[in-house]
């Protein structure tokens, strides 16, 4: 079986393997194999490929840019999202302004490993992808899956603009698959994880879990919900969200990120805008809490939305 | 300014030595109480490091500032934290003071001069440096503020421009480095490329001193002088510390990267060991002495430990989820 | 008369005459008075409380963090809002967790020298309230006059938050005022900057006078457009939206800045789930395009939204 | 590695001279230009800083990378560019290589080398030591990249994190530090507390190269050493070159905050004026051939100007406003 974080693994070593442009920087990442070992065994499979970085995120995403230009495919981890603030300047302004202004695209790919995990706290459990989707020339995956993640991986070398690739850190380890698939929906696309006919659920990351986990519970009592697993939230597959509203007329959005201006607020306003009549009822949106990420556990499974926030939302949705 | 601080005394000598021992003991504590999953989040600790954390920590005073950095628990005894509180944080007990909100190596109590870490290395340096701003402009004198920071550390943009920033203010800020040769995996050849990294001082214009980590007089000895030159006016001070951290980077780490031949060389001796050594060889204390002390810090920690153990946890519900101050400005969000 | 840039010179002014807490530190801002003369003349009337700092967007807004605790209150100046990524790691990470971590409130304010003027180009034109919106614990104001940009400074300077202060730099000259007024709403409350009944433009900062002028092309033609000067985007007055919705039952938002996940989505969000019945055709919204703000005047003109692009939405809205 | 570059000869001289009188004409004409009102965007000169400029330029060649700052037209033109492109950036034209989306400072060929910097100072570094990171992977040699920045952007975390990383890995980075005395209105003593900036080389383990920046010969001869010596596997070089901008910031700026004394001091010195004493009292040229080259270089800058105002701005209608490369990938926003 092969872990979600296997599958990032395999997903670099195949790009290191296939195509000689590709190199990964980043802090520990080398003999070390990383904070998290998904880059276990590189170092030595690639002599030379897989390099330390300082303890400086500006600097290892400024230097993927420079290696970019120069034809180079760099991927770069983060040791935690959280700590791409350091880096942000030189994601937000530099990467993602290269191609309009000077026409040569910037193929970097900044892994990000994502969102909250019992006990990380405030400054280990971030979610990022609204942030840097709000910029424009970006890129921004939400990998759910092990196929995905491997797939999406793989293609977010391959293309030529920046992209910001949020692994999430709660499926690492759980999220198992038998194989990795060779070819799989292109970035840009959503997925029905799940098809229903009562209402719509869109999400993506470690909600899709819950987000199923809600719909089950729910296809005990008799209601079909589908699941639309984004996928990628920049660019954010409209069509396929509103394909499913047109069939459902319910809409709840569920996103672990903060509330405002996030993914849940960006589906809600191009459904709204264009999906209107569409809509049988009020969208919903269910969101992290507005505050930092609290690390007591106790505190953290109640900032988070869950499968069971999740169905009661669903529940209020379909007026059960 | 004074050229001298007053020599380290015996008794300075001995009181820091027992506040490392509380440290080594607390923190062993804390490296059980992980094994057995009793800890809410991680565990980094600061064996070896603890002759230069509680040197810092000895050397300022009520009114002084103090960022700790993770490796830091000897340094925050001194400051006059507890192992309650400690306790508390790690354990996860509603009474800690950063009720389960954050915790571990990121606690604190600022309004007592005593900040809380935020984890992006490097940010500590400017907001003390703010801190003794502000304090300056409010007319007080003779404040210090210190901080901690690893070889890692100050590869980030952070440590330059805070220091550089302090500098220009020719602010009392007294910025520690703890050398520990790693940064998690890292080790220094791909960290920083200088001889030296007492030579980032001069190109920042500040004063810089060497300390042997491992030696508790020395270390003792080294931040007396910064202490009292940036408190009579001297600037900034940096402080580089040659040693070895004895332990992985958190309790989740074996260790497995650890270049063998450090931990033979001078950097990797154990400073608990060596000022036990030394303190036997002055006779100021007797082998009898100083495990009777171990045992009682460990009586100590043990009961606290099992006190907090059966406190409550932070309860979801008494939580106001507010991130800011104001009750007019909290948000409500129609599903969440 | 009294233009929108010395209203910031004269709240500063007053904030430093009457509270010994406050000091200003940042670029230029000393006996230079500021990129922009914000400052002009303050550090000779407030001897050793205007500092210039180096040239290190992180140290100010550490500094301004480690004050804050101890007791000051921060007036800290970005040269340009664009450039806050390089501090923003502190303002997100250390001022907009402080108060829900330790208890202890940070009462800085940052200024931001934001939005889109001729010639400016990428990278001295961005606007960061949703940024800076959707991260916990930061109070975001964007006032759109020179009545609002003076008082609520001084209440930023006042509250106990940290508070990310967009002025325009398109108002700063232009517009101007009689006198400045001693009291004003809340921040956090919006205003109906013109009523209307037949729909509601929820807009802020620069885009309220484009939107009055579309609203009052709109008006040559007897149509009647309420619109809704947010003043601050977090917190945001849902209410007053609300209300205006309820009255004119169509809305457009009108934003300068990026789309994804902006005040344009965030207000659009909140309407449909909270106020969906009120709404009697498909929201709009307008924003800048999603690519960096060139710098060519007439690109840029294209690039942000005018009275004329918000009329032509208008009527759209309207079905004329 | 060999230890000594060729020396500058007469003709290296006159060649960086003509450099530096082009660099100059052509902004004394987009000041006039900015004057009366026909410059799109902002203008800041590099005037008094064409010596060093271009002296950083001229060493580089096909096949190297260079990313030029704020005043860096004479290094511009030396690497490369021209007088036209420039023009049609300054102008607005259509026809310029950044085709209005960008301008001015911010233009550049990033596939000839040639970077198009932002404007967040000391971005560029680690953008420079990533370019050759990625030849060196590629197994390239010989290869070297140039920056510059100001004595304001040593302040910058970007520059820190840079310099050092590239130190790290040994890169073959230049970092050309023009020490004019000002970061805007900020004096140095403001900006850093350090004696000299140089002092900052140890600091990262890098060779520093001191330069006088109003002397074309200091500067050739510095940064051809210093260019060599990163070829040759020298790793990253740091120069320093004191000297003064003789203009305000930008053109809306009367430097009304300048130290009149420090215009009277060494540094206040203009280098072309220096360079052509040099070249006068060499013999090298009568005033009658440096008069004749600076009609020529006018002649060029005026008819090109000419030229350039009558092409096209850029067509709002024609821009694709895609900020990714991918057409698939851009998003329709319903009412935009
Ligand atoms: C800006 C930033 N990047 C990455 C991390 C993740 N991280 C936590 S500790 C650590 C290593 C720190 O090394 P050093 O500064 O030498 O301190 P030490 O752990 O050795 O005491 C890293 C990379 C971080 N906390 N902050
Ligand atoms: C990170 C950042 N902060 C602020 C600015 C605004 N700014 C542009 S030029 C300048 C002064 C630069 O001074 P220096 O680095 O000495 O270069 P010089 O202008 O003297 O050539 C400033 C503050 C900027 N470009 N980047
Ligand atoms: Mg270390
Ligand atoms: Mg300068």
């Amino acid at each position: 079986m092969i872990t979600y974080l296997e599958a990032i693994r395999l997903a670099q070593q195949k790009a290191l393997a296939t195509d000689p442009r590709v190199f990964l920087y980043g802090q520990d990442i080398g003999n070390f194999g990383g904070a998290f070992k998904a880059t276990k065994n590189l170092a030595n499979e690639f002599p030379g490929r897989v390099l330390d970085s300082p303890l400086s995120e500006d600097a290892i995403v400024g230097m993927a840019i420079g290696a970019a230009i120069e034809g180079a495919r760099p991927i770069v981890e983060m040791q935690f999202a959280d700590f791409s603030t350091c880096g942000l300047n030189q994601i937000v302004n530099h990467a993602a302004t290269l191609f309009y202004r000077t026409g040569v695209p910037c193929p970097i790919v900044v892994r990000l490993p994502s969102g909250g995990t019992s006990g990380a706290g405030p400054f280990h459990s971030q979610s990022m992808e609204a942030i840097y989707a709000h910029w424009p020339g970006l890129v921004v995956v939400t990998p759910a899956t092990v196929e995905d993640v491997y797939t999406m991986l793989l293609e977010a070398v391959a293309i030529d603009d920046p992209v910001i690739f949020c692994e999430h850190k709660f499926l690492y380890y759980h999220l198992k698959a038998e194989k990795l698939p060779e070819t799989s929906l292109p970035i840009g696309k959503a997925r029905i994880a799940r098809a229903g006919r009562d209402a719509t659920i869109v999400t993506h990351g470690a909600m899709l879990h819950e987000s199923l986990a809600a719909a089950a519970e729910l296809a005990a009592d008799g209601y079909e919900l589908e699941v639309v697993d984004l996928r990628s939230v920049k660019p954010l597959d409209t069509d396929t969200v509103l394909a499913s509203v047109a069939r459902t007329g319910r809409l709840l959005v569920v996103s672990e990120e903060w509330p405002w201006g996030g993914v849940t607020s960006e589906v809600i306003s191009r459904v709204s805008t264009e999906g209107f009549g569409l809509l049988d009822a009020a969208p919903m949106r269910i969101n992290a809490k507005d505050t930092p990420v609290p690390y007591h556990p106790d505190l953290w499974s109640v900032h988070r939305p869950t499968a069971s926030t999740i169905a009661a939302a669903a529940r209020r949705l379909l007026h059960i | 300014m004074s050229k001298k601080p007053a020599p380290v005394t015996e008794s300075d000598y001995l009181k820091a030595y027992r506040t490392m021992l509380a440290s080594r003991v607390l923190e062993e504590k804390l490296a059980s109480l992980y094994r057995a999953g009793m800890i809410k989040g991680g565990v980094f600790l600061g064996k070896g490091q603890e002759a230069l954390s509680v040197s810092v920590g000895i050397h300022l005073r009520r009114g002084d500032v103090f960022a700790p950095l993770i490796r830091d628990q000897a340094g925050r005894l001194a400051f006059g934290d507890t192992i309650l509180d400690t306790l508390r944080t790690y354990l996860g007990s509603q009474l800690g003071s950063m009720r389960g909100r954050d915790g571990n190596i990121h606690r604190g109590r600022p309004r007592d001069g005593y900040y809380a870490m935020i984890s992006h290395l490097g940010a500590m340096v400017p907001a003390v440096a703010g801190a003794l701003l502000a304090r300056r402009l409010r007319g007080e004198t003779g404040v210090v503020g210190a901080t901690c920071i690893g070889d890692g550390g100050t590869s980030t943009g952070a440590f330059h421009e805070g220091l550089n920033a302090a500098a220009v203010d020719k602010l009392p800020l007294v910025v520690v480095v703890a050398n520990n040769q790693y940064a998690y995996s890292t080790p220094n050849s791909r960290q920083y490329a200088c001889a030296d990294l007492l030579d980032k001082a001069a190109g920042y214009g500040v004063a810089g001193h060497r300390a042997d980590g491992t030696d508790l007089l020395s270390c003792l000895e080294t931040l007396r002088q910064a202490v009292h030159d940036a408190r009579n006016g001297g600037g900034p001070q940096l402080v580089v510390a040659p040693l070895l951290r004895l332990v992985g980077h958190g309790e989740h780490d074996d260790f497995a990267y650890l270049d063998k031949s450090l931990k033979k060389s001078a950097v990797g001796a154990d400073c608990l060991e060596l000022a036990e050594k030394h303190i036997l060889s002055q006779g100021w204390k007797t082998a009898e002495d100083l495990a009777a002390w171990r045992r009682e810090t460990e009586n100590e920690v043990n009961t606290t430990a099992d006190r907090v153990r059966r406190e409550p946890p932070p309860d979801p519900g008494e939580d106001d989820w507010a991130a800011l101050s104001r009750p007019e400005y909290r948000e409500q969000y129609a599903a969440a």
